[in-house]
């Protein structure tokens, strides 16, 4: 961010005077408005575009009044929940009742900030992007425990509490799930990573189909993603037909909103993931983006991007629209008794490969095989 | 739980999801499976014999109390008085289609069918009064009820004139029979003639309040109709 | 799940489910002791929709009698229509027409098919899965359809009269029924693929509160809730009624394929093969159906002569029984409307213990319980 | 099994606790039975191989306006057959022994009668009120029942 202050400073002779570290900061400010508008929308565009393949594959239309078919209605959505009188239960522990919808959006808004949407196109490209992803998106337990606590409803609770021992159990997988990418890397910059998939290989360059156990990893980090994210089979914190609403059942208005807002944030971050991971992230097939100027570079590799992560945000809607739910004893025993020794040996067989075959994957063997 | 038994799980659960999502995916992709209809402007069929809202023709109806009395919530309530041709006339008639549960129990007994089940289902409304449906407006009650008095009375004059002139016809032959039959034509028109009178002295207040024209027979074919088509009612009140 | 007394001293909770509760299939209320997830005790409480059922029938006439028992089973309206004049008729001995007996099983099975995808429905939502239940949905319009030509209403039908029923099926009634059934009979399979043998789901299901034969005799469950125990007993085979001696079914009963005999998969199950059955009931009535009167003659002034008579049917939540006292009078003098439903909560706190709070939902859905029944 | 065997039966092993038996007009037909001993006869109708009435189809109170009885329709899912058991009561505070040790499925329908009759089951394991309030004032279908106009205030 410095350096692009620096070159900006240089660039706009206007700017001259003012101090360095101010201009720093207001481009970090632009540029988190600009990743919030982008999650806003993405995140309203994904409601409206779940309740449409809802509505698909459910036999019915789903919403088509709101504007040309329907296509408005996340905004209907957005303004009645802003709109909506703000209730806070007479019992509630007030502050942390409104303190919680905050953690919950801050945990998955954060999270965007080392997505790479495109070749320059990162608004920070940290050099422990993973762990920063895991890291921030934890926040989110605290905020569902501390609404699930603080409604002082006993449903509630008991979605905070579902919400806390799932999220901590299907950490682990999630994180050892996402290590073979890092693995094949040797970095933990999500940039780096996205770039290691790039070359000539074109979709066989991608870190989903470098080896076997790769293959298999993007399964099981989509499988304990879902659960990371709560959507189903693995929405117990919520549970609609179990306990009623769960951790957000006493909140309305645009505190709720909050609270849906991040759910849609949640899965866009998983997609992203799975995508810069092992689906050649922003990476155009047989083509160097970098190549091109600055703009035309990132515009096509953000295409890339979004294309690649939207169909996996389908995919997981429709994943959630045809899987009933888990019980709590069984979520829990398909993270520890399943997923993580699975992601484990996985995660050996990544480590072997890489050791054996000098860190080349099948594609690139053949590839070399043909010269 | 053995190696074997566990990757077997593993490979069941795959399998069984991915045989959901493809029949998932098929509804999802296919547009032709969209069973929705959409109800403001897409309507079905309403089938023959649907059992909407009641409609009384009152003009048929021969206020023989039938429908009240089968009604098992009492949803219908009615008033009749006797008229002059001993028929009953209809002066109110009520259906309380906030109550009406729609059993059809009353449709099945009218024997005139004039009460039927109509086509509509569609009524919104504010106040619990707009769901009673008045056939015959409130107001025309008191004149319906002068009418019919008046009526009654002009038979009773008219049959007691009739057989005060047979007696007087038929004085020859002396009989008593003749005699009785005269007695009894007088009685019955004094018995008649003093209740419409007390009527009729009541009456033009309420006449005069309800702007009734005693006209007598232009009444019958003005008296308020409530129209088979409720449906159109709800509609413009939306 | 063994819960281990031993470990750290916990509190228990106590939790009220309902009675608006998305999953308690209407207004049924269970208190909920709660140990973490663990229910300790549920006791239901019932009686938020009490409409006073048989104390109304005690003030109307037989024949008015009838629009009530569309409330009694909403979602099996025609079933109860149907077993309020059986009793009727078997107090007062009156014969019906065949054709009007085989309108009365056409409507029977159908209305049992369309109760049994409510079930199958609500109780795939009520286990996180929303989509079938839509599918089912979609299925009974069609159901809904069918009556609406038939009788002119689509929930409360008040179909069935004390001597027959009370109009003859419409032109092309019998041919779409045939057609439904065409259309009907493979979505039973795609349920299957879709949902039913879904790994999740039946581990949801399998070996989830298991009730033996003995239990489930021992507290009077009737209908799918006992065949799921294993006990091949159905009122259309074992104390036939009306027509059915005449058609060839199957009695379906829980075998324990996925977990325990008796366990809320085999109870679910057992409807799934009943919908089968009732398609293949259906089948077999419109190709017998005769001509003929639908209605027998029934004084419109209609006194019943003074006895009692208990008659139980096989309505889709179990035996609808209704004990029947005319005193010779217009109006019944006492009559007592045993149900399914009713029968079938007297056993949920016992079954309930020690599972935790989503099987308790799944324990719900797998008895299909109706609170207008319960509560009457 | 006819209804005048098993009532010969019964009165064998009963005697006098075994008034009468109530066929006419009845189906299925009724034994009627002494209040004290209904529990015991209960028992015996289990338990007795040759007649083992193991489902306890319905259990109804009944206001026939001079008294009260409580009817029991039982069911052998052995044999297929059938039989009622009537116990009559007086108005004044009906009370006769819970048969719910004996057939599990009597606690709801007893609990109902208590309900809507006010007929004490004794020695029930949980008799409360079933569909109407706890703090309900009468027994609604009793036939000398006055509607109240008020429930807390609220106008019914």
């Amino acid at each position: 961010m410095e350096t692009l202050a620096i070159s900006l400073v240089n660039a706009v002779p206007l700017l001259a005077g003012v101090p360095l570290w101010t201009v720093t900061l207001l481009l970090m400010v632009a540029v988190a408005a600009v990743i919030l508008v982008f999650a806003l929308t993405f995140e309203g565009v994904g409601s409206l575009v779940l309740r449409k393949v809802a509505g698909d594959i459910q036999a019915r239309i789903g919403p088509n009044r709101v504007g040309p078919n329907g296509m408005l209605q996340f905004l209907a959505d957005g303004v009645k929940l802003v709109l909506k009188e703000d209730i806070i239960p007479a019992n509630a522990d007030r502050l942390l009742f409104k303190l919680a919808p905050y953690f919950v959006f801050v945990g998955s808004f954060a999270a965007f900030v080392v997505v790479p949407f495109g070749v320059g196109l990162i608004a920070a490209d940290l050099n422990i992007g993973i762990y920063y992803v895991m890291a921030v998106t934890s926040l989110v337990v605290i905020g569902v425990l501390l609404a699930g606590w603080a409604s002082n409803n006993k449903w509630a609770l008991l979605g905070g509490m579902r919400a806390a021992a799932q999220i901590v159990s299907y950490e682990i997988p999630v994180g050892m799930a996402l290590i073979p990418a890092v693995l094949i890397a040797g970095s933990l910059s999500l940039q780096d990573i996205v770039r290691s998939q790039g070359g000539l290989l074109g979709i066989f360059g991608w870190n989903l189909f470098h080896n076997p156990f790769t293959f298999f990893s993007f399964f099981l980090y989509f499988t304990a993603a879902q659960a990371e994210t709560n959507q189903t089979p693995f929405d117990l914190p919520e549970a609609e037909s179990e306990l009623v609403s769960g951790y957000n059942v006493e909140y309305s208005g645009i505190r709720f909103g909050l609270f849906f807002l991040a759910e849609f944030g949640d899965m866009f971050i998983v997609a992203a993931l799975l995508t810069a991971c092992f689906l050649g992230g922003w990476n155009v097939p047989f083509f160097n983006a970098g190549t091109l100027p600055w703009i035309w570079g990132n515009l096509l590799s953000l295409g890339v991007f979004l294309t690649k992560t939207f169909t996996m945000v389908l995919v997981m809607m429709w994943v959630r629209w045809t899987l009933p739910r888990l019980r709590v004893d069984q979520l829990m025993r398909m993270s520890w008794k399943y997923l993580v020794p699975l992601t484990f040996v996985n995660l050996l067989g990544v480590s072997l490969w890489l050791l054996v075959f000098r860190g080349k994957g099948i594609p690139g063997m053949i590839a070399s095989l043909f010269g | 739980m053995g190696l074997k038994a566990y990757l077997n799980d593993i490979v069941e659960a795959v399998v069984t999801t991915a045989k959901g999502m493809r029949i998932t995916a098929r509804y999802g992709v296919d547009p032709k499976e969209e069973v929705t209809l959409q109800y403001p402007e897409e309507r079905w069929e309403i089938p023959k014999g649907y059992r909407g809202f009641l409609h009384n023709d009152i003009k048929t109806c021969t206020a023989c109390n039938m429908c009240v009395k089968v009604c098992p919530i009492d949803c219908i309530s009615l008033e009749s008085v006797r008229g002059a041709d001993k028929k009953m006339v209809l002066c109110s008639y009520d259906i309380n289609i906030g109550r009406c549960m729609y059993c059809g129990l009353c449709v099945e007994v009218c024997p005139v069918n004039s009460l039927l089940h109509t086509s509509g289902y569609e009524m919104a409304s504010v106040a619990r009064g707009e769901l009673i449906l008045h056939f015959i407006a409130a107001e025309d009650a008191p004149g319906i009820k002068a009418r019919v008095a008046r009526q009654v009375a002009e038979a009773a004059v008219k049959a007691a004139a009739q057989a005060a002139a047979k007696a007087a016809e038929v004085p020859s032959s002396g009989t008593a029979e003749a005699a009785k039959v005269a007695e009894a034509a007088k009685a019955e028109a004094a018995k008649a003639a003093p209740k419409p009178e007390a009527q009729a002295a009541e009456a033009p207040a309420a006449a005069k309040a309800a702007e009734v024209p005693s006209s007598g027979t232009a009444e019958a074919a003005k008296a308020p109709v409530v129209e088979p088509t409720v449906a159109k009612e709800g509609e413009k009140k939306e | 799940m063994t819960i281990r007394t031993d470990a750290l001293p916990t509190q228990e909770m106590t939790i009220n489910m309902g009675p608006q509760h998305p999953s308690t299939h209407g207004v049924l209320r269970v208190i909920l002791t709660t140990d973490g997830e663990v229910v300790t005790r549920a006791v239901p409480d019932m009686g938020y929709l009490h409409r006073g059922l048989e104390k109304i029938g005690e003030r109307v006439t037989y024949a008015q009698y009838m629009p009530f028992t569309d409330r009694l089973d909403y979602l099996a309206a025609m079933n109860c229509n149907c077993a309020w004049a059986w009793t009727v008729e078997k107090l007062a001995k009156i014969e019906v027409p065949a054709r009007a007996e085989y309108l009365r099983v056409i409507v029977c099975e159908l209305n049992r098919i369309s109760s049994h995808l409510i079930a199958f429905g609500s109780y795939t939502a009520d286990m996180g899965a929303f989509t079938p239940f839509l599918y089912a949905i979609r299925e009974r319009e069609r159901v809904n359809d069918l009556f609406e030509m038939l009788c002119g209403n689509r929930l409360t039908y008040n179909y069935a009269r004390v001597g027959g029923v009370s109009g003859d099926a419409p032109p092309g009634f019998l041919e779409k029924t045939k057609e439904f059934l065409d259309y009907f009979e493979p979505k039973l399979d795609e349920y299957n693929n879709l949902i039913s043998y879904n790994k999740i789901f039946v581990h949801r299901l399998a070996n989830v509160a298991v009730i033996s034969a003995e239990e489930a005799v021992a507290y009077g469950l009737t209908g799918p809730n006992l065949r799921g125990s294993g006990v091949p007993f159905d009122l259309r085979k074992d104390e036939p009624y009306s027509v059915y001696p005449k058609f060839d079914f199957k009695v379906c009963v829980g075998t324990g394929e996925r977990g325990t005999l008796g366990d809320c998969f085999d109870r679910y199950m057992v409807r799934i093969n009943e919908m089968r059955e009732s398609v293949k009931i259906v089948r077999q009535a419109v190709a017998q159906i005769p001509d003929g009167p639908v209605r027998a003659k029934v004084p419109r002034l209609f006194k019943p002569p003074v006895g009692e008579a208990y008659f139980r049917s096989e309505c889709p939540r179990g035996e609808t029984g209704i004990y029947l006292i005319s005193d010779g009078t217009v109006n019944p003098l006492r009559l007592k409307i045993r149900t399914g439903s009713f029968v079938t909560m007297n056993i949920f706190e016992k079954v309930t213990r020690g599972l935790m709070i989503a099987d308790v939902v799944a324990v719900i859905g797998s008895f299909d319980i109706i609170l207008p029944e319960i509560d009457r | 099994m006819e209804a005048q065997v098993l009532f010969d039966t019964l009165k064998g092993k009963f005697g006098d606790a075994v008034v009468e038996l109530q066929g006419e007009g009845c189906s299925p037909a009724f034994v009627v039975v002494a209040p004290a001993s209904v529990q015991e006869i209960a028992r015996f109708l289990r338990d007795d191989p040759a007649l083992s009435f193991d489902s306890l189809m319905c259990l109804s109170g009944v206001d026939y306006k001079e008294k009260f009885a409580v009817a029991y329709h039982l069911h052998s899912m052995k044999h297929r057959h059938a039989i009622g058991l009537k116990v009559m009561l007086p108005r004044e505070n009906p009370s006769l022994p819970t048969v719910d040790d004996v057939w599990p499925a009597a606690n709801f329908h007893e609990r109902e009668a208590f309900d809507l009759f006010g007929i004490v089951f004794e020695g029930s394991k949980d008799l409360r009120r079933i569909l109407l309030p706890e703090d309900w004032e009468g027994h609604p279908l009793r036939k000398d029942y006055k509607y109240p106009d008020f429930y807390h205030g609220i106008k019914v």
